[in-house]
């Protein structure tokens, strides 16, 4: 078989599950597109393995582990996945923006004239 | 030179891309078959389709496995992949009382730049590995994806790793557990409604799932 | 001998200084200690050294400061005649003026900081005169600066101070740019720093450029010495307390330059061209100054412009090619003038104004400060240039020195070839000197009848004016003279003549200056004596000199005073015709209108220099500075800015990228690998 | 270094493993051929072994504990991690040890195909792991029973990610050290949650999000660097890279670029820094203090590995990238926190979150300046700077500990005159800023930097020493600014109330403290350290 064509699927695989991690809004589907990223690289492990004729199977004692961590992974993240719901009500990634640095900013003062001001004391 | 470094054969392939093996239209129906239903699921608005067309994706990505002759990684992939994680998305995804049916707002608004990233990803990654492997050709047959052949490699040459993935594991189990507790669970008398709800339910599926690669 | 000693000399007053700032706000109580005792103790350490060398001596020590890729720079001392001459002078001027001082800023509630910098002040100037090497020099040469900036600017709550202390500043700056360029020249021509060095290299002809050097040191000189062009500062710095104007005026900053090129002399004999642009500075400066000071109204203003003047004939001296002579005036000078100043402060002090009309009109003057009528006399006729009085024998070696250039012959005492200055430069100092000796006994004569007419010549001008209203013309001057007496303040209400008699600390150190202002000419009488510590020339006035000197000043005198007799008379004529003499006819007794004829408005301006440098000068500064301050702002402000300001934008940036979205970071990072894995296989 | 393994291949040892207890190359005998469990050398092992052992034994001890002895797991774990430190003592000398080797070659003679070898530099970094495991334990007692964490599933979580932590830097194939990254993250993940509010789980997803992105995306690149190379040990990559050919190289270049980024992920390099300020923030301090320094650790020994031995070859391609990804890094993380406000709530642990971020910028430098050199010396000067940064980063994240007690807002408004209500905080504080800064008396700061730009200049990297030199510069800024708080009068009313520092935060404090300053009085006690070579 060409090499090509589990590397072409691997990769593209790979690149739909990058969209899916960008794109979805529930972070359990963020957490399958990993899946799909994971195993884009499961599939290239494999196929290398076999191209490679590797004595000591690297690349799939790899796609083990990695299908290993992906299963850890998944338990863990749906688990946090939980946990943000629980508290915050919402699965929605991009909703959960109490830490970021606009928000944590906003909290205080609204305006940006303070932040100019502010700003104006740093230099 | 040492033993180690394996080698793939990149000396050109005496078939052509035109004239392909049974082996390979196998291959590439069900890769076309899997990457559809990738694409759907990531892009679906049905929230529990999409966690069914992973199934598809993930189940055609084990018969690949098996075409490539790791007949193992693709048991452990049905076994693990289908078995389990998905079940654990759907349970996820009813936890969090995804909707059933379509809804509107399953992409955030982030979507352009995610096609962009991942068109751009697309593009440099298939020109990569298509500059690289244009050539190669891939000389199934030699059946070093059995079972016993796997555990051996895995036993003998990556002890180690396997060691510290029970680590992994029991941390992941441990975490998922203690996460997936409500804070009131830690109080010593709970209130018995809250006691559905402390569950663990992803984390006694990530502790099964282990523990089923282990065992098989 | 022990280099210690000499050390210590300018290190007291700076560590007299850093304690004062330190101590000063908290315990003012030991600012006058601090602030005399180690100007006192620095100045007895002086004439120790002084003496310890003995005369016709001697002794260089140098440490090496820092190794350069260059010349090195090192600390080096350097000790003879000059140095002790001029230190002496410094330690005696500066002790006197920090005792007058306590009793002249008595309740000046910024006393320390005064003090400390006059302490700073004198350190700086025996760091100059000890200093053997150029760039330490240097160093010494800018903290003087630095101190006369806050030190003119004392009263800072006017805008006359401020803008004083900011034009002493920029002018002495302008000269200090080009001398800078000189000292670096000098040090890359002879390989050195060390004056010694330099001084050898020009004896030996190294110096590739001597007459860039000098010119370009002349610059410096200029500024710091105040001659023609850079001499407008001095006049203005007036605006100082007195005691600061006696210091600036009389042994430090002014006498800087004028040692700086005696030390330096040799370099400057090796250039005809800049020893006679020495003496046309000279002379226009002597000339120039000498009838401003007969216009001057405010006294402090004529005692400024006679220290150009006399400036003026040391740099004359020193274009004649003989520093003895401009040393020897210096010394003498500085002496007679610290005494004016002192004695002028003292008459300020209970006139409460330092208008000389103002003060005609105050006939009690005299007897209220008969320490400072005397001595003001003494420094008066020191400064004229009578016999015996220090000045005259002064200021004939000045002479001396520019007749036997003119003939060719200068008197350059084996510093240099005697051919080394032109005859020219001899005529033009020689021709302007006299000239000056004239001017000079008619302004200071000018000065005397003015602050103490005597009780016939009030009666002349019209004693008629009532009590009351000489108290209101004196407030008046009060205001618009922008009076820098602290104690007035408190006692403008007071009538004058209720102010009891000076204090003692102001009093007694004008009997001390008046002693070397009386008798120190007599010291180049032997050979000896004075000659022995200097270059050893003849520093004997020669018969013909004296004569025409003396001559001269006497005719000063008497046309002086025939002018103020007839003015004067004419005044009272005047006012008994128009029953009640106006305000604006106060100067009508003044002699110098007489005299100046049509020259008096423009002399009363300085000539117009500050306006013309305003055209030369300040105008296209203006429009430079606009340019500057525009390129300041929108470009290099721009870069500090753009470099504190780009890091706050980019800090914004990169702030505003922490949104707090997961799914921007996730793509920041994957756009990241992807643009990273493009560039490495595309790198490749 | 590493020398090629150049024996003759033998074709019937295809699948013949060797166990080597020992060392030396003379001691290998065939000992078991064919046998499917290998001779474990346990000293070499012991470290991270004696972590995970002692997370078993908190997982257990919890069970039966009792809910007011619960206290002694925190005690268990504290000496379980100064046991794992002891336990590096006897690997200290001579030879370094290896094991889990699958040498297919009889009389290879080193370590080229083993799993795991406790080299100088793998002491080192276990040394950084367990010790900064060892104080954020210490600075955790409190914050358990404080914040009321669960303490056994706290503790067992804390010593999982110690060993993933003392595991990786020893580890000598992709695969082990894929498995230990994951192995210090995943509990991480867990760690910062556990507050179990809803700070501490946006925190925790973030962060797992992040984490496992990179992790997918590294996995993509060993995919590559494997198919390039047809191995997963450093060596024999390294190998396998100088004589892949020239087909491959693109993809190998790329696949090297790729496996770098999860451990770039790690330690917080930009652009994959993101993640830090929030997780920081929303994570318990002494968890964010953990990850601060033992994440980095790994996340640099990571790096250190996979670049000076694996992908030695490509030097000149990682070296760029790393030097870039410095400069962008230290710039990023100084002007984000130049633009903290003293009055935002977690504001000094947002400050102390870009301030790490900036100091990876640096730790960065030399492994780029390796690169360039194409030796393994500058790494020395990245093993200084961060047991230096470890130590003090830890220290001031105990004092935001000790201030949070009091102020649970944490803003940087809080530490105005600290001095005047707790003034051996203060101190200490002020002290551990300036040895981030780099100014004396944190003279051991300024010796880490220094060594830094040695390497940078040695290395040709004249540009990245003045991008460095720049950023210390605006460093100074908020790190003075800060200090300048601390002895400030306090404008508000004096806290009431403040309670007893608990004993086990005051040892940790005083105990980095003392460390810093002697440290500072006698650099070269890091810096001997490092001199000689690492592997």
């Amino acid at each position: 078989m060409h090499l090509a064509y589990p590397a072409v699927l691997a990769a593209l695989l790979f690149s739909v599950g990058v969209y899916g991690v960008l794109a979805r809004r529930n972070a359990v589907l963020v957490l399958m597109s990993v899946e799909l990223m994971l195993n884009a690289v499961n599939l290239n492990l494999v196929a290398f393995d076999a191209w490679l004729r590797d004595a000591l199977h690297a690349g799939q004692a790899l796609t083990l582990f990695t299908i290993t961590i992906a299963a850890a992974e998944i338990g863990l993240g749906l688990a946090i996945v939980l946990l943000v719901f629980r508290t915050r009500g919402t699965p929605d990634i991009d909703r959960l923006t109490a830490l970021g640095d606009r928000v944590a900013e906003r909290q205080n003062s609204a305006d940006d004239t303070a932040d100019a001001s502010k700003g104006q004391a740093v230099s | 030179m040492s033993i180690l470094a394996a080698a793939g054969s990149l000396a050109p392939a005496t078939r052509g891309f035109l004239s392909p093996t049974g082996v390979e239209i196998v291959f590439v129906l069900v890769g076309l078959a899997v990457l559809g239903a990738a694409v759907i699921s990531v892009g679906t608005k049905q929230l529990v389709h999409a966690a069914l067309w992973l199934v598809v994706a993930l189940g055609g990505l084990a018969i690949e496995f098996l075409l490539l002759t790791a007949e193992f990684v693709a048991w452990v992939q049905v076994l693990i992949y289908l078995g389990s994680v998905v079940v654990l998305v759907l349970f996820g995804l009813m936890l969090t009382k995804a909707p059933i049916g379509r809804s509107p707002d399953a992409d955030s608004g982030n979507r352009w730049v995610a096609l962009l990233v991942a068109l751009a990803a697309a593009g440099t990654l298939v020109t990569l590995v298509v500059d690289a492997f244009r050539t190669s050709w891939i000389d199934l047959g030699s059946g070093g994806g059995s079972a016993s052949v796997t555990g051996a490699s895995l036993f003998r040459t990556w002890v180690l790793p396997f060691e510290a993935l029970s680590v992994l594991l029991l941390a992941a189990l441990v975490g998922a557990i203690v996460l997936s507790r409500s804070r009131q669970a830690a109080v010593p008398k709970p209130r018995p409604g809250k006691l559905r709800a402390g569950k663990p339910v992803g984390a006694a599926r990530a502790a099964k799932s282990p523990s089923s690669e282990r065992e098989s | 001998m022990n280099t210690a000693l000499p050390a210590l000399v300018p290190a007291l007053p700076a560590l007299g200084a850093a304690a004062t700032f330190a101590t000063g706000r908290r315990a003012p109580r030991f600012a006058r200690p601090l602030a005399i005792v180690p100007v006192v103790l620095s100045g007895v350490l002086a004439l120790v050294t002084a003496l310890q060398l003995g005369t016709g001596r001697t002794l260089d020590a140098a440490t090496r400061l820092t190794p350069t890729g260059g010349p090195d720079i090192s600390l080096a001392i350097h000790l003879d005649g000059y140095t002790s001459l001029v230190t002496v002078l410094v330690g005696l001027v500066a002790s006197c003026v920090q005792i007058y001082s306590t009793a002249y800023l008595r309740d000046d509630p910024r006393y320390p900081s005064y003090a400390a910098l006059v302490s700073l002040f004198t350190a700086a100037m025996f760091l100059v005169v000890y200093s053997g090497d150029l760039i330490v020099l240097l160093v010494g040469w800018e903290v003087m600066g630095i101190c006369s900036y806050f030190l003119i600017g004392h009263h800072w709550e006017t805008a006359d101070a401020r803008s004083a202390s900011l034009k002493a500043f920029l002018v002495t700056k302008l000269g200090d740019v080009p001398f800078l360029f000189g000292l670096f020249l000098l040090g890359a021509d002879a390989g050195t720093f060390r004056i010694s060095g330099v001084l050898a290299a020009a004896a030996d002809g190294r110096l590739a450029h001597p007459t860039l050097i000098a010119l370009l040191l002349l610059a410096g000189v200029a500024g710091k010495s105040a001659q023609f062009p850079l001499h407008s500062w001095l006049p203005d710095a007036m605006a100082g307390p007195t005691p600061v104007s006696a210091l600036i005026h009389a042994a430090t900053m002014v006498a800087a330059g004028i040692y700086l090129v005696a030390r330096l002399l040799p370099v400057f004999l090796l250039s005809g061209a800049a020893l006679v642009v020495l003496a046309v500075m000279a002379a226009v400066t002597m000339i120039g100054s000498a009838l401003c000071a007969l216009a001057q109204d405010d006294i402090k203003r004529v005692l400024a412009y006679s220290t150009v003047g006399q400036l003026g004939y040391m740099a004359g001296a020193l274009a004649a090619g003989d520093r003895e002579a401009a040393v020897f005036h210096l010394v003498s000078h500085g002496a007679f003038k610290a005494l004016l100043f002192l004695s002028a402060g003292v008459l300020i002090h209970a006139a409460h104004t330092n208008s000389l009309s103002a003060m005609s009109r105050m006939p009690w003057l005299a007897e209220r400060v008969p320490d400072a009528r005397w001595t003001l006399g003494i420094g008066l006729v020191a400064l004229v240039g009578l016999p015996p009085f220090s000045g005259f024998f002064s200021k004939e070696a000045v002479f001396t020195a520019a007749e036997h250039a003119a003939r060719g012959e200068a008197l350059t005492n084996g510093v240099g070839p005697a051919s080394g200055v032109p005859e020219a430069a001899g005529w033009i100092v020689l021709i302007a000197a006299g000239l000056t000796v004239l001017l000079t006994a008619a302004y200071a004569t000018r000065l005397w009848l003015l602050a103490f007419p005597g009780r016939r010549a009030v009666a002349l001008a019209g004693a008629v004016v009532p009590r009351g209203e000489a108290a209101e013309g004196h407030a008046a001057a009060l205001a618009d003279t922008g009076e820098d007496l602290p104690v007035a303040a408190s006692s403008t209400a007071t009538a004058p003549s209720v102010h009891a008699t000076e204090p003692a600390a102001m009093r007694w150190p004008l009997w001390v200056l008046a002693i070397p202002a009386m008798g120190f000419g007599v010291a180049g009488l032997r050979p000896n004596w004075l000659p022995a510590l200097l270059d050893g020339g003849s520093l004997r006035p020669s018969l013909a000199t004296a004569v025409l000197g003396t001559g001269l000043a006497l005719a000063g005198v008497l046309i002086s005073y025939a002018a103020w007799r007839t003015v004067t008379a004419r005044a009272a004529r005047a006012a008994v015709a128009e029953g009640a003499p106006a305000p604006q006819s106060t100067d009508a007794t003044d002699p110098g209108r007489a005299l100046l004829g049509p020259l008096y408005g423009p002399a009363q301006h300085g000539f117009g220099v500050d306006r013309l440098y305003e055209r030369l000068f300040v105008l296209p500064t203006v429009g430079a500075a606009k340019l500057v301050r525009f390129l300041d702002r929108e470009v290099v402000e721009g870069y500090v800015q753009a470099s504190g300001g780009g890091a706050r934008l980019l800090g914004w940036a990169v702030r505003r990228a922490q949104t707090g979205n997961a799914q921007t970071y996730l793509s920041a990072l994957l756009a990241g690998v992807v643009l990273i894995a493009v560039f490495v296989a595309v790198g490749t | 270094m590493i020398s090629s393994v150049s024996a003759p291949v033998s074709a019937a040892a295809g699948h013949q493993l060797l166990g080597q207890p020992a060392v030396h190359p003379t001691l290998l005998a065939v000992s078991n051929p064919g046998g499917l469990i290998q001779s474990v050398d346990w000293v070499a092992i012991a470290p991270p072994l004696i972590a995970a052992l002692t997370a078993l034994a908190v997982l257990l001890a919890d069970l039966f504990l009792p809910e007011r002895h619960k206290k002694l797991l925190g005690r268990l774990t504290a000496a379980g991690l100064a046991l794992a430190l002891l336990a590096l003592l006897p690997l200290t000398g001579g030879h370094p040890r290896a094991t889990f080797c699958a040498q297919n070659v009889t009389g290879a003679t080193d370590n080229a195909g083993c799993s795991y070898v406790a080299d100088h530099f793998a002491l080192v970094f276990q040394l950084l792991a367990l010790g900064g495991a060892l104080i954020a334990a210490l600075l955790s007692l409190h914050t358990v029973d404080e914040e009321k964490l669960p303490s056994g599933e706290f503790w067992f979580l804390l010593l999982s990610s110690a060993t993933g932590a003392a595991l990786l830097p020893a580890s000598r194939d992709l695969a082990t050290l894929v498995v230990a990254l994951e192995v210090v993250s995943l509990p991480s993940f867990a760690l910062v949650g556990l507050r179990r509010d809803g700070r501490g789980g946006e925190a925790a997803l973030k962060f797992f999000l992040s984490s496992v992105t990179a992790t997918a995306v590294m996995l993509l690149g060993v995919s590559f660097v494997y198919a390039a190379t047809g191995s997963l040990h450093l060596s024999a990559i390294a190998e396998g890279l100088g004589q892949a050919p020239g087909q491959l190289k693109p993809l190998a270049e790329a696949g090297a670029a790729l496996t770098l980024v999860g451990f770039a992920f790690k330690v917080a390099a930009v652009p994959f820094h993101f993640w830090v300020p929030d997780t920081y923030t929303g994570a318990p301090l002494p968890v964010a203090g953990y990850l601060s320094v033992v994440g980095k650790a790994a996340g640099f020994a990571g790096l250190a590995l996979v670049t000076s031995i694996a992908f030695r070859p490509y030097g000149h391609t990682w070296g760029l990238l790393l030097a870039v990804l410095a400069a962008v890094t230290m710039t990023a993380g100084n002007v984000a926190a130049l633009r903290q406000r003293s009055d935002t709530a977690q504001g000094a642990v947002r400050l102390l979150a870009w301030s790490s971020v900036a100091q990876a910028g640096y730790l960065l430098v030399p492994l780029a300046a390796a690169g360039y050199a194409g030796s393994a010396h500058p790494l020395g000067a990245t093993v200084a700077y961060a047991l230096i940064y470890g130590l003090v980063n830890l220290g001031a994240f105990g004092v935001a500990a000790l201030v949070g007690r009091t102020a649970p807002d944490n803003r940087l408004d809080d530490y105005q005159g600290l001095f005047a209500r707790r003034r051996w905080a203060a101190l200490a504080l002020a002290f551990f800023l300036l040895c981030l800064a780099g100014l004396p008396p944190g003279v051991v700061g300024l010796f880490g930097k220094v060594v830094v730009f040695r390497a940078a200049v040695d290395a040709g990297l004249g540009w990245l020493a003045v991008v460095m030199a720049v950023n210390v510069v605006i460093a100074l800024f908020y790190y003075l600014q800060w200090t300048a708080k601390l002895f400030v009068a306090p404008t508000t009313e004096a806290t009431s109330g403040e309670s007893r520092v608990p004993v086990s935060l005051a040892a940790t404090l005083s105990l980095t403290a003392v460390g810093a300053v002697v440290l500072s009085v006698a650099p070269q006690l890091v810096l001997q350290v490092v001199s000689g070579s690492l592997f």
